[in-house]
């Protein structure tokens, strides 16, 4: 169980981590200069973008051959952050865009004409 | 319990306001025997199994899951009723009829401003006909305020970059009152108003005498005071020469000022017309720099009235 | 289990722990709560960005123009690289490397600093512009009542992750005097592991920041 | 378990010569000490003094409050007050009061371990508070801050009073509330004794661990929060004020999204305060252990996604204020089987009424009334219409005062002997535990039926038909203040002259009972080998006191 915490990454993995990166970025590079449809393209951006960061936190940061525990905080992060993001957007994905309702409303009286 | 109720609550006024309150009895009734059993159980335990002696051997009781289940289940149905009725009388204080007679509202430091579609405006007080649905379209000028009257159980904040709405509907004439209940400021105690249920007729009388007060080209005195009581001035300055937030309007005119930086200056015409466009480049020792900024809000002819009226109340 | 770690150098182990394993996996269990709590600060700048981006699509399509790709894609590849150069100097410190460990921690530091010149002339650029954050944003080349606050979005991140960057380095300067003065061998390199960890967080977060900001079409 | 060799029985030493608060006697010592209990110590000076701060805002409060009119000060100054008494309570007192002062002294010793496991972290994270309240000082003599201690903008963004600092301190203290979490933690998961696995760690570090996991999470929220609201004061940002295009409503989702949870930050704590306190004077193995641990991981958990019933007339959308109105229920959950829990364990028990137990039956009753009150502050319909009025003052106060208060009382009763090494005045302690529940209750009792009767809050002046109410909430407050000051006296006169208290003066049985009283300066002259659960009243006591050499611990290390 000690061994574990002081795994030695062999050198074979940190090049292969450096390189799947620098593929990834290039990846997305790319993928922004085709224009692909709205929702997509975030999907996409985002999802090579966890894939990379997939890779540096499990064999840059060594969480592969690491204690569980520490997988379990960083999750336990993401998944709180998630969180918030999905509940705020409760809120503000379901009333009408402020900018909006201001312009289909009526507008108010004018207060300084009398 | 009827009196009970009648104690904890203000009158129902509005619509809604019964349906609240029986939530509101319900949940007291129930948390009251919970309450109740837990205390009776703290009493009765803490005497029947003190302590005789310093040898006492206390059993082994680590769990029983049936009195567990029932303490999670029985509390799960209980809020699932209180959650169920609570969406219900909240779904009914959110949608407002469609036959609703609209009323701008516009809150400010500190007052309340109401405008209806004909464009008859009021200060601080809200007329509107009883057995009539009213809904408010609510905007705030400056920070978030939130329109409160018990009477109605109605509540909701005013906010400064988008309209939010609510709805009542009174049956009955009588007055009541509304609070500011979203912290602004000095005078977020004072910014109260009134709610003035009319009679339909009467309601309509005073509408159409509003409108052609309105209309016909007031003397300047007379429309500084309706633009005093419009925005709501009378939550900070006093007409009566009693202190308030800010200094009295009484005698102002004409009188040597002392402002907090050390200088002192005649309240003539030119002051006023500064202190109420820019206000708070210069404050009058003894208060707090408060007044907010009425430059853009009031046109040219409204001050001038204002000043007029500030002379006349020497 | 084994103990050889704790028997083979405890000078560095503190009364309080039973031993080296110990204090090296209490450590690290620190640091990356210390990880978890940065996730959340940067969280709040990534609310805010998705709350503005879901209001108004149009205006981050616009702003991102403004944005210059190549460097961002630059300053991308040089942060993935310094990751790699930080990696490796914890297994040249693992395997009781200091010369090579010392070599890789000043490469980390050199890149790091590539990035921040790299930002440097990202920020003057858009300083000449006129696109300053918050109410000294004067300029007029994006037609959008809100295109403040994406730059103020964007400077708010991009500036928190920079001064992560700059902690970095003078963490990294600081590891490099110590591996020098012999601090660190196989038995002991806490300190650096954990640098380690924390500087791959700031990469993975500039791994986000960059389609974020650069990438929007 | 069963088969740890136990070497040596290890009595503790009674009335001992050397501890931790006389082996080094320099001022350098106590303001340069790495250890968790000296820096508890400090911590618990500290939040008693802004406690004592705080307390004399809210009588002033609560004085002018005497007249519907101005009494004696103008409304400017109180709201100065009523912002100052919530942020030096909130930031200052409760947050820390539970985990950094009396759960940083207690928490290694239950742990058996000889030190957290950042020493020096912990030393930083109470100079960081210091530097916090010195920020919030600063503000207090540059004109005080008016905005509440909810800094909603566009208030706050137009305020003309020390917003900045203030907030600054504020945030300066969130990390100091970090590094103690992340510290606890660490040590909770790391620096157990052999033999003490998860299902026998005392409640209380349950309770310690469900904070830490929050102060970990939500702090960092807070933080960058504050800092965006800073910089909308000096850049202008926009984000947050509705003058430059942002929204004042998605500042109050950043704001509750850490303040929310950071309310179960002060309450949690004391729900694991109350586990020791019944189970310990009961005499009676805790009922339903598991469920009390887990619920107060649970309440962490769901406290997360509730903040948004503080909202609720904000202008959110319909949707999320009936979801988290939906949610907010569920947190009532867990918190009722822990209390029901708590009385199933004076079932049969041996129950022995000194002080401490009683503050832990005061805080049943009063938590309770907090908890039903917030079942109905979460019904939609009933919520619009108390919302920001004294009901929601009235709940809180139940929940933070009787509740964390009251339980913050118990536990320094309780372990007073343990760190003091001093019995206090049994009689004394009682007198004021009573004095304290009938002035708590007379304050804020009234305050309920204000609220529901339409009484908005943070009003300076209000209309005269709710004077006699204000004048009886008045009258508690003095109470109050009367009952405090009797705790403060007969405290100061323990550590004066009082008796000199046993190793176990209340017959527990968790790890910090096994030692002397004061606690040596290293806690453990052993290693400590744990056999039973803390609540195991059925085991004969002698088998708590085990410990093995120091030696051999190497054999034996950590079981987990």
């Amino acid at each position: 169980m000690s061994s574990s915490s002081h795994h030695i990454i062999p050198l074979k993995v940190l090049f292969a981590t450096a390189g799947a990166l620098l593929v990834l970025t290039g990846l997305t590079v790319a993928v922004a200069y085709i224009h692909i449809p709205t929702p997509f393209n975030i999907i996409v951006a985002i999802g090579i973008a966890v894939a990379k960061a997939v890779c540096v936190a499990a064999f840059f940061m060594g969480l592969y051959w690491d204690k569980k525990i520490n997988t379990i905080a960083l999750l336990l992060s993401v998944v709180f952050l998630t969180l918030m993001v999905g509940v705020t957007l409760l809120d503000t994905m379901f009333r009408e865009k402020p900018s909006d309702i201001y312009n289909k409303m009526p507008a108010p009286p004018p207060t300084t004409q009398m | 319990m009827q009196r009970l109720r009648e104690y904890l609550l203000p009158e129902q006024s509005s619509t809604v306001a019964s349906d609240v309150d029986n939530l509101f009895m319900f949940i007291n009734i129930i948390g009251g025997l919970l309450l109740l059993g837990i205390t009776i159980a703290l009493i009765y335990y803490s005497w029947k199994y003190r302590r005789k002696s310093v040898e006492d051997v206390t059993p082994v009781i680590r769990h029983n899951l049936a009195l567990e289940l029932t303490w999670t289940i029985i509390p799960l149905i209980l809020i699932m009723i209180v959650f169920a009725w609570g969406f219900r009388g909240y779904m009914n204080l959110r949608n407002a009829p469609g036959d609703s007679m609209e009323v701008y509202v516009t809150g400010l430091s500190f007052g309340w401003q109401f405008t209806y579609t004909n464009g008859v405006m009021s200060g601080s007080d809200l007329y509107v006909p009883a057995g009539r649905p009213v809904k408010l379209l609510m905007q705030s000028r400056d920070v978030i305020h939130s329109f409160f009257v018990p009477d109605f159980r109605i509540k909701q904040d005013l906010l400064p970059n988008r309209y939010t709405t609510q709805w009542f509907q009174a049956d009955k004439p009588g007055q009541h009152v509304i609070f500011c209940t979203e912290y602004c400021g000095s005078g977020h105690s004072a910014m109260m108003g009134r709610v003035i249920v009319l009679p339909e007729n009467e309601f309509n009388d005073w509408l159409a005498a509003e409108k052609a007060k309105s209309e016909q080209e007031l003397p300047l005195a007379r429309l500084g005071e309706n633009v005093f009581s419009q925005q709501g001035c009378m939550a900070c300055h006093s007409l009566d020469g009693a202190a308030g937030i800010g200094p009295t309007m009484k005698g102002l005119f004409g009188a040597t000022r002392n402002f907090t930086d050390g200088t002192s200056a005649v309240a003539d015409e030119s002051y006023l017309r500064e202190a109420i466009l820019i206000s708070n480049t210069k404050v009058v020792t003894g208060y707090p720099p408060a007044m907010p900024n009425y430059s853009g809000v009031l046109s040219d002819r409204q001050v001038d009235a204002l000043i007029e009226y500030i002379k006349e109340l020497n | 289990m084994s103990h050889t770690d704790a028997t083979h150098s405890n000078s560095h182990l503190q009364h309080h722990f039973v031993d080296s394993d110990q204090q090296f996996d209490s450590a690290k269990l620190g640091m990356w709560l210390f990880l978890v709590t940065e996730i959340l600060f940067f969280g709040g700048l990534f609310v805010a960005y998705i709350v503005y981006r879901a209001w108004n699509p149009e205006l981050f399509t616009m702003a991102a123009t403004q944005l210059d790709t190549v460097m961002g894609g630059i300053n991308t590849l040089v942060l993935i690289g310094s990751s790699l150069t930080m990696a490796l100097a914890i297994r040249a410190a693992q395997t009781d490397n200091p010369s090579a460990s010392i070599k890789y921690l000043a490469s980390t530091v050199a890149l790091a600093f590539v990035f921040m010149v790299i930002k440097y002339f990202e920020y003057t650029h858009k300083f000449e512009l006129g696109i300053y954050p918050g109410e000294a944003y004067s300029f007029t080349g994006i037609d959008h009542p809100k295109a403040h606050i994406f730059f103020s979005i964007y400077y708010m991140m991009t500036g928190l992750h920079g001064i992560h960057v700059i902690i970095g380095i003078g963490i990294i300067t600081w590891l490099i005097i110590k591996t020098r003065n012999g601090a660190f061998n196989s038995s002991y390199y806490t300190p650096v592991e954990i640098t380690g960890l924390y500087w791959h967080l700031v990469d993975i977060i500039w791994i986000f920041l960059f389609p974020l900001l650069y990438l929007i079409d | 378990m069963a088969t740890l060799p136990v070497l040596k029985e290890y009595p503790a030493q009674e009335h001992p010569e050397t501890h931790f608060l006389n082996h080094d006697k320099s001022l350098k010592s106590w303001l340069l000490t790495v250890d968790h209990k000296r820096i508890g110590l400090m911590y618990l000076a500290s939040v008693i003094f802004f406690f004592f701060v705080g307390g004399v805002l809210a009588l002033a409060l609560r004085l002018e409050l005497w007249e519907p009119a101005r009494n004696f000060m103008d409304a400017d100054t109180y709201n100065r007050i009523f912002t100052l008494h919530g942020a030096v309570m909130i930031f200052l007192f409760i947050i820390p009061s539970i985990p950094a002062a009396l759960g940083n002294i207690f928490l290694p010793v239950m742990l058996g371990a000889k030190d957290v496991a950042f020493p020096r972290l912990n030393l930083a994270s109470f100079y960081i508070y210091v530097g916090g309240a010195l920020f919030t000082l600063y503000s207090m003599a540059h004109g005080g801050i008016d905005t509440g201690w909810t800094f909603y903008t566009p208030y706050s963004t137009t305020s003309g009073s020390a917003v900045i600092s203030m907030t600054f301190g504020v945030f300066v203290m969130g990390f100091s509330s970090i590094l103690t979490g992340m510290n606890f933690i660490v040590t909770i998961h790391k620096m157990r004794a052999p033999g003490l696995v998860w299902g026998k760690l005392p409640l209380f570090i349950w309770s310690l661990y469900a904070t830490a996991i929050i102060q970990v999470l939500a702090t960092p929220v807070l933080a960058i929060t504050l800092l965006l609201l800073i910089m909308e004061r000096t850049l202008g940002i926009g984000i947050f004020d509705p003058a430059l295009g942002g929204d004042p409503v998605l500042y109050q989702h950043f704001f509750w999204f850490y303040s929310h949870p950071a309310v179960y930050i002060m309450i949690v704590p004391a729900f694991g305060i109350i586990s020791e306190l019944i189970a310990t004077f009961s005499r009676k193995t805790i009922f339903g252990y598991w469920a009390i641990a887990f619920s107060s991981l649970a309440i962490a958990f769901i406290g997360f996604l509730v903040w948004g019933h503080h909202m609720f007339t904000s202008g959110q959308s319909e949707l999320s204020t009936v979801v988290f109105s939906f949610l907010t229920f569920f947190v009532g959950l867990p918190t009722g089987i822990k209390i029901l829990n708590w009385v199933a364990t004076m079932y049969k028990g041996s129950i022995w009424m000194q002080s401490p137990m009683l503050y832990a039956i005061m805080f049943l009753f009063l938590f309770t009334i907090g908890g039903l009150t917030g079942i109905m502050l979460g019904a939609l319909s009933v919520n619009i219409h108390l919302h920001d009025t004294y009901y929601v003052v009235a709940h809180f106060h139940y929940v933070m005062m009787g509740g964390t208060v009251f339980a913050f009382l118990g536990g320094l009763h309780f372990w007073w002997p343990k760190f003091t090494g001093k019995m206090f005045n049994e009689l004394q302690a009682k007198i004021a535990a009573v004095i304290l529940f009938i002035g708590f209750n007379m304050t804020f009792l009234p305050q309920f039926v204000m609220g529901s009767q339409g009484m908005p809050r943070r009003y300076y002046g209000y209309i005269e038909q709710f004077q006699t109410l204000h004048q009886y909430s008045t009258v508690g407050s003095w109470v109050l203040g009367v009952g405090f000051l009797l705790i403060f006296w007969y405290l100061v006169q323990s550590l004066r002259k009082g008796e000199a208290a046993p190793s176990n003066p209340w017959g527990g049985r968790s790890l910090e009972w096994m030692i002397s009283s004061p606690m040596p300066p290293h806690n453990f002259d052993y290693i400590p080998v744990v056999k039973h659960g803390p609540y195991d009243y059925h085991q004969p006591i002698a088998e708590f006191r085990l410990g093995i050499d120091d030696g051999h611990s190497h054999t034996e290390t950590k079981a987990h």
